[in-house]
């Protein structure tokens, strides 16, 4: 195998911590703010460096396309929700937690 | 490599009973909800396991995220609806049947409980015992291969699904029609869905991503001939795009016409079904399509059924028939779904 | 071990699950959660089963079989998610299968 | 060139048609369902004369062959039950017509009976649809899909009525569906996993003996159980029968728990028939005395004449799985030729009380059986249907059901058991103790009746009492139907089924 497909390997290995860090915080994490902040921005870099590995052992420039796509359309998605699980969290006046 | 994934069944085995042991059992209803859709979409990842892709894509649409959705939207009706009692300060009123905890229901007979429990028990490790012993079976599989060439498509569960066996598809579609029937014979609906308003970033989003779940709704049902994908699976979509729509309140949709919703259920069911008759019409059986223009009929009837499919699935989020324009509403008549309040009411 | 026997326990234990929950849960809602774990279950049985035959092709037929009844399933499930709610609003009653005195001689309807 | 498979189409497609041209066009609902009912008689005449004429036979759709396609197989049992369907719906629907019209007629809450009829139309022919298509198929995954589209649609149908109770039990009867379903889906699922067919005659011919094989038929029969009702399972269906519209009750008593029992009967009396074991047999014998027993029990304690018919119902269906045994003990015809007697004047005679029950209802305003007392003075002949349906439930000389125990009682002297023949008298003896309890009430004392002023259009009473008079003399016309099911008879049992491969 190539360099790239080396690299591309690299890359995904790369974006795993960031997903388990982010899990990891979803479960740990004291409230629902501080959870969707560590879930969503983790989430993303990881993601960020999974379609990056993949789109470097793609075969074609469709395979590609398609994966930034889906990496567009993740993001878009899981900025929204977030955004409404945190708007919904404050309309039921559930206060942020800080340090006690 | 084997060994690992091997270690991924096992695990995902596993954890498939675990999440569903949990989410029954959890006190709260929400987080039993939430746990569902978490179970459907590792449902969706066991069917990828399985290479059962095109069940994997239905799945993740309709098993975790429609049924998901009508699950908590069914919650917060009823949530919406106790907190309304408790306002008006029914609850102190209520009978005293209706008060009977439900822990009455879960002591009542332990004996009996237990035997039961332990009947299931043996049963389940029967079945268990027989299906280790059975030998493989037959199956179709090399029988729709065989035959693959003359359905008109290349995607085998298409085929199957659209061509072998396209009698049952049709009645499928049937039952997705009544259950539509179903819920508009029951109620009717009350826009919009949310209490408050829909938001900007909610706005912005559903005007960004309807057009695009449209055009996916379609590359799905085209691909479906050759690969997964298939007119459930863009039915999905298109609902999902509906749900959507319906959640941010946009104009539009409340303003179709109830005639315009009654054809979009229909025009699935009504097209397949009238497939069938041209089929014995032209001297063949039912559903024999013409062996040379198979592909295109079945594309026909598939990209009918996804629209019908997702407006129906739509129309089962919405939760009830459309409301009357007010000029047809008579003064003092009211449907089934507000004589209920009156009927709660009266009660007291 | 065959792994896709792991997938057939793992359904038949879903089954299980589901049907308890189906039988002793109180409120309507769950019990439907459990008869949707049940379905998944069964569906789990008949997609392992598909690989299970022992040819190197999988047969489509159950996942064919599969998705009808992913259809049928919601749609069942939106019916009775209706009736829920609208049996709540009338009756005001979380406990489905309790016995009530009236309903013997309430009002039907002709 | 009207042949059988011809008409067979005719009785899935058509209903489905109207169903959906009564939905979208729901001006027209009150036209189409009639126009359906009608063209379903028709049809159902057509395959009658043709099927007299050419036998049982097999129709591939989509032109597949077994084992890949999905087959209609016509033989003289699935042609027996669509007539059955056919007489009973199309009466059924005769009658509805005349309830909603009066309903909408009678001012209050106008729009709330026009919304009921809008919806009656499209899920009755759904449902018939579905009931057609159980009846035609071979084929064990599609009859799921039949059950379903019937248990859906009976569901909706029951919750029509939009009364609290009435949605209470038809919630109940969809868990139940539901549990009943996927009982039958895992044993047709194991069942495809054995021999990988899923044809119910080809399946005959492959069975054999084995622990996936217990298991998936005991599924099987499980789920079907639950959606027949029989006698430990039938705790949800008086309340959903009593508690629907009157035209409801009747489709839902007299039509859709036949479909299940004809499934039962056709594995149990047919494709497995080979290798289950007696005692199995005599299992579900013992449960069918045991509804009969507390059915009519039940019967005779309720105090409203539509849970009476309920309970009645639940005893009636006791007798078909007596019957069960005894197909099995009797190596000639005559059991068959009785159990499907028993279903079809049960099912005329159910509907038809159900529907003079709902004429009475309407009239009275009320249906307590203790203050029915003289209502033949304003009704004369739907308290006339109400007894002769009754009458032919307990099994009076010429009725179709004398016939059916007759038969049954002679088979089981015959066979050396008696206790069943013993079981049928008991059962006749309590089903007569219910229906004086009602016919006394109507018939006998005379009071001064106070009744609402609407008249009850003469289509609701007759429709009612054709249905009972049919039922009456079904023992006196007995001998076609069971000619057109000696004619299937190669079909019906499992050595006949080489000729169709």
């Amino acid at each position: 195998m190539g360099l790239l497909h080396n690299l591309g390997t690299v890359c995904i290995l790369l974006g795993i911590p960031f997903f388990i860090s982010g899990t990891i915080g979803l479960l740990r994490f004291p409230d629902i703010y501080t959870r969707l902040h560590a879930l969503t921005k983790a989430d993303n870099v990881g993601l960020g460096f999974v379609v990056l590995g993949l789109s470097l052992q793609a075969d074609g420039w469709h395979t590609v396309a398609r994966l930034l796509l889906i990496w567009l359309l993740v993001l878009i998605a899981s900025s929204a929700s977030c955004h409404l699980v945190a708007r919904a969290a404050l309309r039921k006046k559930i206060e942020p937690w800080s340090r006690p | 490599m084997m060994d690992a994934m091997g270690i991924f069944d096992m695990v995902l085995a596993l954890a498939l009973p675990w999440l569903g042991w949990r989410l029954l059992a959890s006190p709260d209803l929400f987080r039993a909800m939430v746990l569902f859709i978490s179970l459907g979409l590792l449902m969706a990842l066991t069917w990828v396991r399985l290479q059962a892709p095109d069940v994997a894509l239905a799945e993740a649409a309709i098993g975790a995220g429609l049924t998901g959705a009508l699950f908590l939207s069914a919650l917060r009706r009823l949530e919406r609806l106790s907190e309304a009692e408790r306002r008006l300060a029914f609850a102190g009123k209520r009978e005293e049947e209706d008060e009977i905890p439900p822990e009455r229901h879960r002591r009542a007979k332990p004996v009996a409980y237990g035997l039961a429990l332990l009947l299931l028990a043996v049963f389940v490790l029967l079945l268990a015992w027989s299906l280790a012993q059975t030998p493989a079976g037959g199956g179709l599989g090399p029988a729709v291969g065989e035959q693959l060439g003359q359905s008109g498509v290349r995607s085998e569960v298409t085929a199957v699904l659209l061509n072998f066996r396209g009698y049952d598809t049709l009645l499928e579609v049937m039952v997705l029609f009544l259950a539509a029937l179903g819920v508009w014979s029951l109620t009717r609906v009350r826009l919009p869905l949310q209490d408050e308003e829909p938001g900007p970033v909610l706005a912005t989003l559903v005007r960004l991503l309807a057009p695009l779940m449209i055009m996916v709704a379609g590359y799905l049902v085209w691909i479906g001939g050759s690969r997964a994908g298939g007119a459930f699976q863009g039915g999905a979509v298109l609902a999902a795009a509906g749900v959507l729509l319906l959640l941010a309140n946009v104009t539009v949709v409340r303003q179709i016409p109830a005639a315009l919703l009654r054809w979009g259920l229909a025009l699935g069911p009504l097209l397949f079904l009238l497939t069938a008759v041209v089929c014995v019409a032209a001297g063949g059986n039912l559903l024999e399509y013409p062996p040379q223009r198979a592909g295109a009929w079945i594309l026909l009837i598939e990209s009918a059924s996804a629209v019908s499919i997702g407006v129906t699935l739509a129309a089962l989020y919405a939760g009830g028939r459309p409301p009357e324009p007010p000029a047809q509403d008579r003064g003092g008549e009211q449907g089934p779904g507000r004589d209920a309040d009156a009927d709660a009411g009266g009660r007291q | 071990m065959n792994t896709l026997l792991f997938y057939d326990f793992s359904g038949l234990a879903l089954l299980a699950i589901g049907l308890h929950g189906l039988i002793r849960s109180s409120h309507p809602l769950r019990k439907i959660l459990a008869a949707n774990l049940m379905t998944s279950g069964v569906f789990l049985i008949m997609i392992s089963g598909a690989r299970g035959t022992g040819q190197t092709m999988i047969d489509p037929v159950p996942h064919a079989m599969v998705l009808t009844g992913i259809v049928v399933s919601v749609s069942t499930t939106a019916v009775a998610l209706v009736l829920v709610c609208l049996v709540q609003e009338t009756t005001n009653r979380a406990l489905l299968w309790q016995k009530r005195k009236r309903e013997k001689w309430g009002r039907t309807d002709g | 060139m009207a042949d059988a498979a011809f008409w067979a189409i005719c009785l899935v497609v058509a209903p489905l048609f109207f169903a959906i041209s009564s939905f979208v066009r729901g001006g027209l609902a009150h036209v189409f369902g009639p126009l359906a009912a009608w063209l379903n008689a028709l049809a159902v005449l057509g395959l009658t004369v043709s099927f007299a004429r050419s036998g049982p036979l097999r129709y591939a759709i989509g032109g597949w062959q077994l084992p890949l396609g999905i087959n209609f197989r016509i033989d003289g049992l699935c042609v027996l039950m669509l007539a059955m369907t056919a007489v009973t719906g199309l009466a059924v629907s005769m009658y509805a017509l005349g309830y909603f019209s009066l309903r909408i007629g009678s001012a209050r809450q106008m729009s709330r009976h026009e919304q009921q009829r809008l919806f009656f139309w499209p899920l009755w022919l759904l449902l018939w649809a579905g009931l057609n298509g159980l009846y035609l198929s071979s084929d064990l995954f599609n009859i799921y899909v039949t059950l379903e589209i019937t248990g859906l649609a009976a569901v909706s149908l029951t919750a029509l009525s939009g009364k609290p109770a009435a949605r209470l039990a038809a919630l109940r009867y969809l868990l139940v569906s539901l549990l009943g379903s996927c009982s039958y889906l895992l044993g047709v699922a194991l069942l495809y996993r054995c021999y990988g067919i899923l044809d119910m005659a080809a399946l005959s011919r492959l069975v054999s003996p084995g622990p996936l094989l217990w298991c998936g038929l005991a599924l099987l029969t499980a789920g079907l159980l639950l959606k027949t009702a029989l006698f430990p399972l039938h705790f949800w269906l008086p309340p959903a029968h009593a508690n629907a519209l009157a035209p409801v009750s009747a489709i839902l008593s007299g039509l859709v728990v036949k479909a299940s029992f004809y499934l039962l009967l056709r594995l149990w009396g047919e494709v497995f028939a080979q290798v289950l074991p007696p005692a199995a047999y005599v299992l579900l014998g013992a449960l069918g005395c045991g509804a009969v027993l507390w059915g009519a029990a039940q019967a005779l304690l309720q105090k409203r004449l539509k849970m009476l018919i309920a309970y009645s119902t639940v005893a009636q269906l006791g007798y078909l799985f007596i019957a069960l045994p005894l197909i099995r003990l009797d190596p000639g015809p005559a059991a068959r030729q009785a159990v499907v007697l028993l279903i079809l004047s049960h099912a005329c005679a159910k509907s038809a009380m159900f529907m003079a029950a709902g004429s009475i209802f309407l009239k009275a305003g009320h249906d307590r059986i203790a203050d029915l007392a003289g209502i033949k003075e304003v009704l004369p002949v739907s308290s006339f249907a109400f007894v002769l349906a009754g009458v032919s439930l307990m099994g009076f000389p010429p009725s179709g059901g004398f016939v059916g125990k007759w038969l049954l009682l002679g088979v089981s002297l015959a066979g050396g058991q008696w206790w069943w023949g013993m079981m049928l008298v008991t059962g006749s003896l309590l089903a007569a103790g219910y229906v004086y309890r009602v016919a006394s009430r109507l018939l006998v004392f005379k009071a001064p009746f106070f009744s609402r002023r609407q008249a009850i259009p003469p289509v609701m009473e007759w429709s009612a009492v054709l249905l009972a008079v049919l039922a009456m003399l079904l023992g006196l016309l007995a001998g076609s139907p069971l000619e057109l099911l000696a004619a299937g008879n190669q079909v019906f049992s499992p050595a006949g089924l080489e000729v169709l491969r």
